[in-house]
């Protein structure tokens, strides 16, 4: 912002501090690191000022505001915490949990419900209330693919109705009936099947809206978490991973529990689209592949890593040298380092490989103007940073890969996190049949498909989740990807992989983790220049190119 | 200050004939010889029918039992729903969270009665590595699992033998008595 | 000649079969009696069809469950050595039985026939001497088994045991003194005579001290409470440590053996052997006169089973004993057995022969 | 006193919903002569300013005041919005002047809307009054084909239209805000203020909202004069007011009386006493949610905005409840409980989440089966409700279980039980022993 926003003083509990004119008192508070409980607020959409949880007291004005609304204004002399705000906020929670049905051993928000820790911070009083609570009609309701509803929870804070009016713009949810009758509800002959509405679940600060994959799978406080980003399409959303793997007989042993949104107001506020969030079945699947494969002349058997990679760069130095192209699919899906270290060890161990550039996949290209992008691969900027797209005029692209293989002209080639046997019937066509004509096929990627069953060497390859490193936004923001577990099996994060192979081939590569492969890139690729691992932080850098 | 060595010669002054030990002997073993005969005399007196009082203190462990007290905690079990078969169980994980030793594995899923909502389909603790502190039973909302079942014969051939699944402790159930035939085993006690 | 080869062999076979079938008994009278002594019940659980017999059967099973246990031999130089050992101690013990006389010599169609199955002049010493080679077998389990607890066990074992055979052999000098031969048989007919014409001249009348003395050496033989730190059943780490299964029970039921072995001695030596108060061959006898006349089968049978009740009275109370006193420190059994043991039977030996000379006995 | 029948003169005239009627009692003359005699709006509000009139639905906002808090010189359109949605228990008073004289509200809201330079009256009527809005809807067409609005109405140039918007049955929307919000189209929900209607309104635009007695004084005020319509009453409360009395009176009704007539003289003079000559005992001024009034209150009070304030309770609407000493207030009490806890929007928490608690505590109560402690915790939650809503629905449901409770709590102990002390609660010694 280039002019300059007015400041006021305030003072905060006894302390005075400058805040920009036009805040609210809850965000003002929060900018000097008082909480203000709330749960209708939300900065991501706009005020209702329900809850009444924010009340606070403001010097001179008779009634207790609530700071979610009330604008600072100068020399204006605020109370968070005193008996009156005290009281109130205690009377508040009273009345929130009047005809709460209190049943946290069933609902999956217990240990990260607000009104479970607002009582433990600002409640803590005994029940009052003798009378029996009002049923509300909808108890673990399915509203959506994603979204289970239970009314008796709710406290009808009408997050989620704002978010689905002001967000997607879609409004499915409604406020219906009036006083304590009072529920959420979808409208009728509706469905909340918007592409962001799980955002829901994470807005609803209760357990009213749950979701429905995660229901009853853990409990929140087994999970771990790691701050990383989605790899489901070139927006890069900043994510939350939680993972269980402390006690791997819950979820049928899935490690990856759920994706969170991440704050980040650069990429995608609070939000994540439902595709990103529920993307991630892959990682634990049952035809993850978790151990090298080769096809010695008849079906692909168990290898070491030594083994195959021994196979693999014996073949491929062999192809080198025969008529016909080596040739490598470069996939958008690996990440810079991983890139990186491919396009060094192509142009160190196999000079004249052919490198052809595909950013097809499996996934539909859904899109809109909130956050989904067409272009479903997480890295394709970054590529293109590297060198390793189309804009590159040496680099090929499917189509011409294609060809090339079918007529027979590659001596082999390297598929790396792709499947275009198994792409939509537009682009996959031809492509099986191809590939038979190809002697010999490396496949390197995360999960068994049609691709890497026809390959002679199958190498596992860590999947999302499984391991440390940077991707390259559609904006050019380079964000970190963060490992929450160990690869499953024998996979490996792909610059290991790729590192071990370069060496298998020759050369001699010595990186120890993701973050010294980074640094080297940051010297050699001027995109990237004057970045360094250590610096990029949790809500990444924007690259200059 | 110097340090002064002081001797306290602390052993009893006995005379040669204590110094024997030899009336002590014999004194034991009059005592030991009069139980094995007051014993022995009883217990022929029992086996033909004849009363008197028992020759043993024994309790014909597991026929006899002692009975409990009522905070003993004892081994596991689930309590079932009233006018249900099913646990009363709601998987809610508490015991889980707080067993120090670990040993408690709940799945949960959801209850076919939408009025329920949520129920363990697994529920196993490790006898094994149970420390028998109760925790799980103090945290439980629901007053699902209770550990005053009054049994204490929790023992296996294998370990997984000392994995109680759901049914196991489903079965169990509060006895604080369960052997009745105390009177059957004093008769044949010897 | 062939006769006489079979019979040998038929009472030999009695006896081995006799003690064996005792000892296995013991090791049920050993459970049931220190149970009663402690107000306790017993072993009494294994059945056969309902029935338990008061536990009985735990003999049996007891033997099953030994045969049927992992055997388990340590990695050892003296393999062999290690699976003879317990055998050793075993046979040697059995064999000291040969020369004890458990009843009279009896003309059976013109044989002479008694339950003895030899009768050396020098019998006492042959059983003294099969006594001692039994500490072989200790020793050499403890040593064979590659073990420095159980080497050290067994060199407590040979050190107790050696001490008290001194004390034990000691203790015998007195009664051999008066009785002037070494032949068990003798031995036993000697104590026949009355004093005064009622009071038998047993060993204990006449030696009472030399009865105590050989009493508590013969208990410390045996490697028993309040004597077994050899082994020490739960406290201290024994000999026979690294057996298992039979080998282990070798050893074990040596002990029970012993104390059988160490009983008929005493029975020989200072009760009378299978001597009956006032009973001459033809029947009871009061001063002098013939008070019930009885045939000589009956007063053989009499006498077999005075000496089996003398042996069943000593080994209750030798198993009083083990279950009545705590066990010796070390130090205490080591000076308890050379420095009053000992001098004393050495006393016993002096005034003895002092009195058997004045007496000109 | 006797009454001043300032609006109620045309109220009794025969017919005086007709247009014909209502002109021949001298209607549509003060709009005629602002009109003909060419006044600009601040004219008008000076002079309402000096006439003292203050908002009649309840608040008693001085009305010229609001109306000058309309931005002039902006963009776009702004709205009068005639509040009809008269819900409140005990008051009556709109639905006389909108059955008896339609065509005073419009002549009201006509100037009202050439004032504050709005094209479109909207008059939300309660959709319970049915055949009231079929009058209005009359008077609307009649004022229309005589041209007092309309496209260039009475030739002045401008433009007003009136539209007649009948609610849907909730009380909470004569709260303005709500009302608006239900005019608009939404969940008839209060919104938050600031900012206020006058700044963003009806649509996001400027907006006067104004009760239907408040617009219909305004006619009369200039007709008759500021200076007159002051005198009648006192300080800062000026003119008459119509007041509906209700319950135990000999003579229910409307009276209009000025504001200042002793609450005394209405009752026991216009109204003839009490019912069977029997003891008052209590009387709620203005409405259900004004705090009541015990007799000797009652016997005291003058009856305006300030005097009222005074003794901690409101004017309100002007509906005087009166309840003789057989009434069972615990009854009146869950009565008026339940009206809230049904009426309560259910926007905010303390009110949605408090009316119903305190209509369950007031259920046991009155059934016999409370406690003394049922009391207490009432009159509390009462409390926490009470300023901390988004509307003044929540104080409007406090105000009168605390006012019964403080006045009146003989009357509940009496049907309680002993004082239950629930698990974990601090007891005092002296509490110890009273049980």
């Amino acid at each position: 912002m280039s002019e300059e926003r007015k400041m006021v003083k305030v003072t905060i509990d006894g302390n005075q501090y400058e805040v920009p004119a036009g805040t609210t008192i809850l965000e003002a508070a929060k900018s000097v690191g008082i909480e203000i409980p709330h749960y209708c607020y939300h900065p991501g959409l706009s005020i209702a000022g329900a809850c009444r949880m924010c009340l606070i007291e403001v010097e001179k004005v008779p009634k207790l505001q609530i700071a979610c609304y009330m604008t600072v204004g100068d020399e204006m002399v605020i109370y968070t915490t005193n008996e009156r705000v005290k009281r109130a906020r205690k009377a508040m929670l009273e009345f929130h949990l009047v005809n709460h049905p209190l049943d946290c051993p069933v609902c999956d928000q217990a240990g990260e419900c607000g009104l479970q820790n607002y009582y433990m911070l600002h409640g803590l009083y005994i029940s009052r209330v003798r009378e029996n609570k009002v049923k509300k009609g909808k108890k673990a309701t399915q509203i959506g693919p994603h979204v289970m509803l239970d009314q008796e929870r709710c406290i009808l804070c009408s997050r989620c109705v704002r978010f689905c009016n002001e967000i997607p713009k879609t409004s499915e949810l409604g406020m219906f009936n009036r006083g304590d009758r009072e529920v959420v509800d979808i409208f009728p002959g509706r469905e909340l099947n918007n592409p962001y509405s799980a955002n829901v679940i994470n807005l609803c600060p209760v357990g009213a809206l749950l979701s429905k994959e995660f229901r009853f799978k853990t409990r929140v406080w087994y999970l771990e978490t790691v701050k990383s980003v989605c790899m489901r399409c070139s927006r890069a959303c900043n994510i939350l991973i939680d993972y269980n793997i402390r006690r791997p007989w819950k979820n049928d042993g899935r490690r990856l529990s759920r994706l969170r949104p991440r704050y980040n107001a650069q990429v995608n506020d609070w939000w994540i689209c439902d595709e990103g969030r529920f993307g991630f079945d892959f990682v634990d699947a049952a035809d993850r592949l978790t151990v090298p494969l080769s096809a010695a002349g008849g079906a692909q058997a168990h290898s070491g890593w030594e083994a195959a990679l021994e196979t693999a760069a014996a073949r491929l130095r062999q192809a080198a040298s025969e008529i016909g192209d080596v040739a490598v699919l470069v996939s958008p899906r690996l990440a810079n380092e991983a890139l990186y270290l491919l396009k060094r060890v192509l142009a160190e161990q196999l000079p004249g490989t052919s490198v052809a550039f595909s950013s097809l996949n499996e996934h539909e290209p859904t899109q809109d103007d909130i956050l989904r992008k067409a272009d479903k691969n997480p890295n394709t900027t970054g590529a293109e940073f590297l060198s390793l797209t189309t804009a590159n005029a040496e680099v090929k692209d499917h189509a011409y890969l294609l060809q090339t293989a079918k007529k027979g002209n590659l001596s082999a080639l390297i598929v790396i996190a792709h499947n275009p046997v198994g792409l939509p019937e537009l682009y996959g066509r031809g492509w099986s049949e191809a590939l038979d004509k190809v002697p010999f096929k490396v496949f390197i990627g995360t999960n068994e498909n049609e691709t890497s069953r026809k390959a002679d060497v199958v190498l596992p390859l860590a999947a999302f989740a499984e391991y440390d490193g940077t991707v390259t936004n559609f904006a050019g923001r380079v964000q970190l990807l963060r490992r929450a577990f160990d690869p499953l099996g024998e996979a490996l994060a792909g610059w290991e992989l790729l590192r071990r192979l370069g060496n298998a081939l020759g050369g001699e590569y010595d990186f120890g983790s993701a973050g010294e492969v980074f640094d080297e890139l940051a010297q050699k690729e001027d995109k990237f220049a004057g970045l360094s691992y250590g610096d990029i932080g949790e809500l990444g850098v924007k690259v200059n190119g | 200050m110097a340090i002064t060595v002081k001797k306290i010669d602390a052993s009893p002054k006995m005379n040669l004939l204590e110094r024997t030990y030899l009336r002590e002997i014999l004194r034991g073993l009059w005592i030991t010889n009069r139980h094995f005969v007051v014993n022995l005399t009883r217990h022929i007196l029992n086996l033909f029918r004849i009363k008197a009082k028992p020759g043993a203190v024994t309790i014909q462990y597991p026929e006899q039992h002692r009975g409990y007290h009522k905070r003993l905690r004892t081994a596991h079990y689930l309590a079932h729903r009233e006018n249900d078969d099913g646990p009363r169980c709601v998987g809610c994980m508490m015991c889980e969270t707080i067993c120090p030793a670990k040993c408690i594995y709940i799945v949960p899923t959801e209850h076919p009665d939408p009025n329920v909502e949520k129920q363990a389909v697994k529920f196993t603790i490790d006898m094994g590595r149970c420390v028998y502190c109760g925790f799980c039973v103090e945290a439980c909302p629901e007053d699902a699992i209770r550990m005053d079942s009054g049994r204490l014969d929790i023992c296996s051939y294998s370990r997984e033998g000392m994995l109680w699944d759901m049914d196991r402790l489903l079965a169990n159930h509060h006895d604080p008595a369960p052997y009745k035939d105390e009177e059957k085993w004093l008769d044949e006690e010897f | 000649m062939w006769i006489e080869l079979l019979t040998k062999v038929l009472i030999a076979g009695a006896v081995l079969t006799g003690i064996l079938s005792f000892g296995g008994v013991l090791t049920w009278v050993e459970r049931k009696q220190s149970a009663l002594m402690q107000d306790r019940i017993g072993a009494n659980r294994a059945s056969i069809l309902g029935f338990r017999l008061l536990g009985l059967f735990h003999i049996m099973t007891d033997g099953i469950k030994m045969f049927a246990k992992e055997e388990f031999i340590p990695r050892t130089d003296h393999r062999v050595l290690f699976l003879l050992a317990p055998f050793i101690a075993w046979l040697f013990s059995l064999a000291a039985f040969a020369v004890i006389p458990f009843s009279p010599e009896l003309t059976v169609a013109g044989y002479q026939v008694t339950l003895q199955v030899a009768n050396p002049e020098i019998g006492l010493l042959v059983a003294f001497a099969m006594m001692g080679m039994a500490i072989y077998g200790v020793v050499l389990g403890g040593w064979a088994s590659n073990n420095n607890y159980a080497l050290l066990g067994s060199m407590r074992a040979t050190a107790q045991m050696i001490s008290y055979e001194v004390a034990l052999a000691a203790a015998a000098v007195g009664p051999l003194l008066i009785y002037r031969t070494l032949n068990m048989q003798e031995i036993v007919i000697r104590q026949g005579q009355l004093y005064n014409g009622w009071l038998p001249l047993w060993g204990i009348v006449l030696q009472p001290l030399a009865f105590l003395l050989f009493l508590v050496a013969g208990a410390a033989e045996t490697k028993r409470v309040p004597f077994d730190l050899p082994e020490g059943e739960s406290e201290i780490i024994g000999f026979n440590l690294e057996y298992s299964s039979m080998r282990f029970g070798a050893f074990m039921f040596t002990d029970f053996i012993e104390k059988i072995l160490v009983a008929c001695l005493t029975t020989t030596i200072f009760l009378g052997g299978w001597q009956v108060p006032w009973l001459a061959d033809d029947g009871f006898r009061l001063g002098g006169a013939l008070a019930l006349e009885l045939g000589p089968m009956v007063v053989w049978l009499l006498r077999l089973a005075a000496f089996g009740i003398k042996v069943c009275a000593l080994i209750y109370v030798l198993m009083l004993v083990r279950w009545t006193l705590p066990r010796f420190r070390y130090d205490q059994l080591m000076s308890f057995g050379w420095k009053f043991l000992l001098p004393l039977a050495f006393l016993n030996i002096i005034v003895t022969a002092a009195v058997v000379l004045v007496l000109n006995l | 006193m006797p009454e001043v029948k300032l609006i109620k003169r045309f109220i009794e005239t025969e017919n005086g919903h007709r247009l014909r009627e209502f002109e021949s009692a001298g209607g549509y003359g003060s709009l005629r002569k602002i009109i003909g005699e060419g006044w600009d709006a601040q004219q008008v509000i000076d002079i309402l300013k000096a006439s003292n009139l203050r908002g009649l639905g309840g608040a008693g906002f001085p009305t010229g005041l609001k109306w000058s808090f309309v931005p002039k010189d902006i963009e776009g359109p702004k709205y009068l919005v005639v509040n009809a949605d008269e819900s409140e228990p005990g008051t009556f008073k709109d639905r006389h002047i909108i059955s008896g004289a339609p065509h005073l509200l419009i002549e009201g809201a006509v100037i009202a809307a050439f004032c504050i330079e709005a094209e479109d009256i909207y008059i939300y009527i309660r959709g319970e009054y049915y055949e009231p809005a079929r009058i209005m809807e009359q008077a609307i067409e009649e004022a229309a084909e005589a041209g007092y609005i309309g496209e260039d109405f009475l030739g002045s140039g401008h433009t007003v239209r009136v539209h007649l918007h009948r609610g849907a049955g909730a009380y909470i929307c004569g709260e303005e805000t709500a009302l608006l919000s239900s005019l608009e189209g939404g969940k008839g929900w209060p919104k938050l203020k600031p900012p206020f209607p006058a700044i963003k309104g009806l649509f996001g635009k400027p907006t006067i909202v104004n009760n239907v007695e408040t617009l219909s004084q305004v006619p009369i005020i200039l007709d008759k004069g500021a200076e007159y319509f002051a005198s009648l009453g006192i300080e800062r409360n000026g003119g008459t007011r119509l007041f509906g009395v209700s319950g135990h009176v000999k003579r229910t009704g409307i009276y209009e009386l000025p504001l200042g007539t002793p609450m005394k003289e209405l009752i026991y003079e216009h109204c003839g006493g009490i019912r069977n000559d029997r003891k008052l005992k209590a009387v709620i001024p203005g409405g259900s949610s004004c705090p009541v009034l015990t007799a000797e209150q009652a016997a005291s009070i003058n009856m305006d905005f300030d005097s009222l304030a005074g003794i901690g309770s409101m004017l309100g609407s002007g509906g005087l409840i009166v309840m003789d000493e057989t009434t069972d207030l615990v009854q009146i009490l869950w009565r008026i409980c339940r009206f809230y806890a049904f009426e309560s929007c259910g926007q905010c928490t303390p009110c949605r989440e408090g009316t119903g608690w305190m209509t369950r505590i007031m259920e046991r109560i009155a059934k016999g089966e409370g406690t003394v402690q049922d009391i207490d915790d009432l009159k509390e939650v009462a409390e926490q409700i009470m300023g901390n809503t988004v509307c003044p629905l929540g104080d409007a449901a406090a105000l009168p279980v605390v006012s019964f409770l403080s006045k009146f709590r003989a009357d509940f102990e009496a049907q309680v039980g002993p004082r239950r002390v629930h698990a974990g609660a601090v007891v005092t010694q002296a509490e110890a022993e009273e049980n």
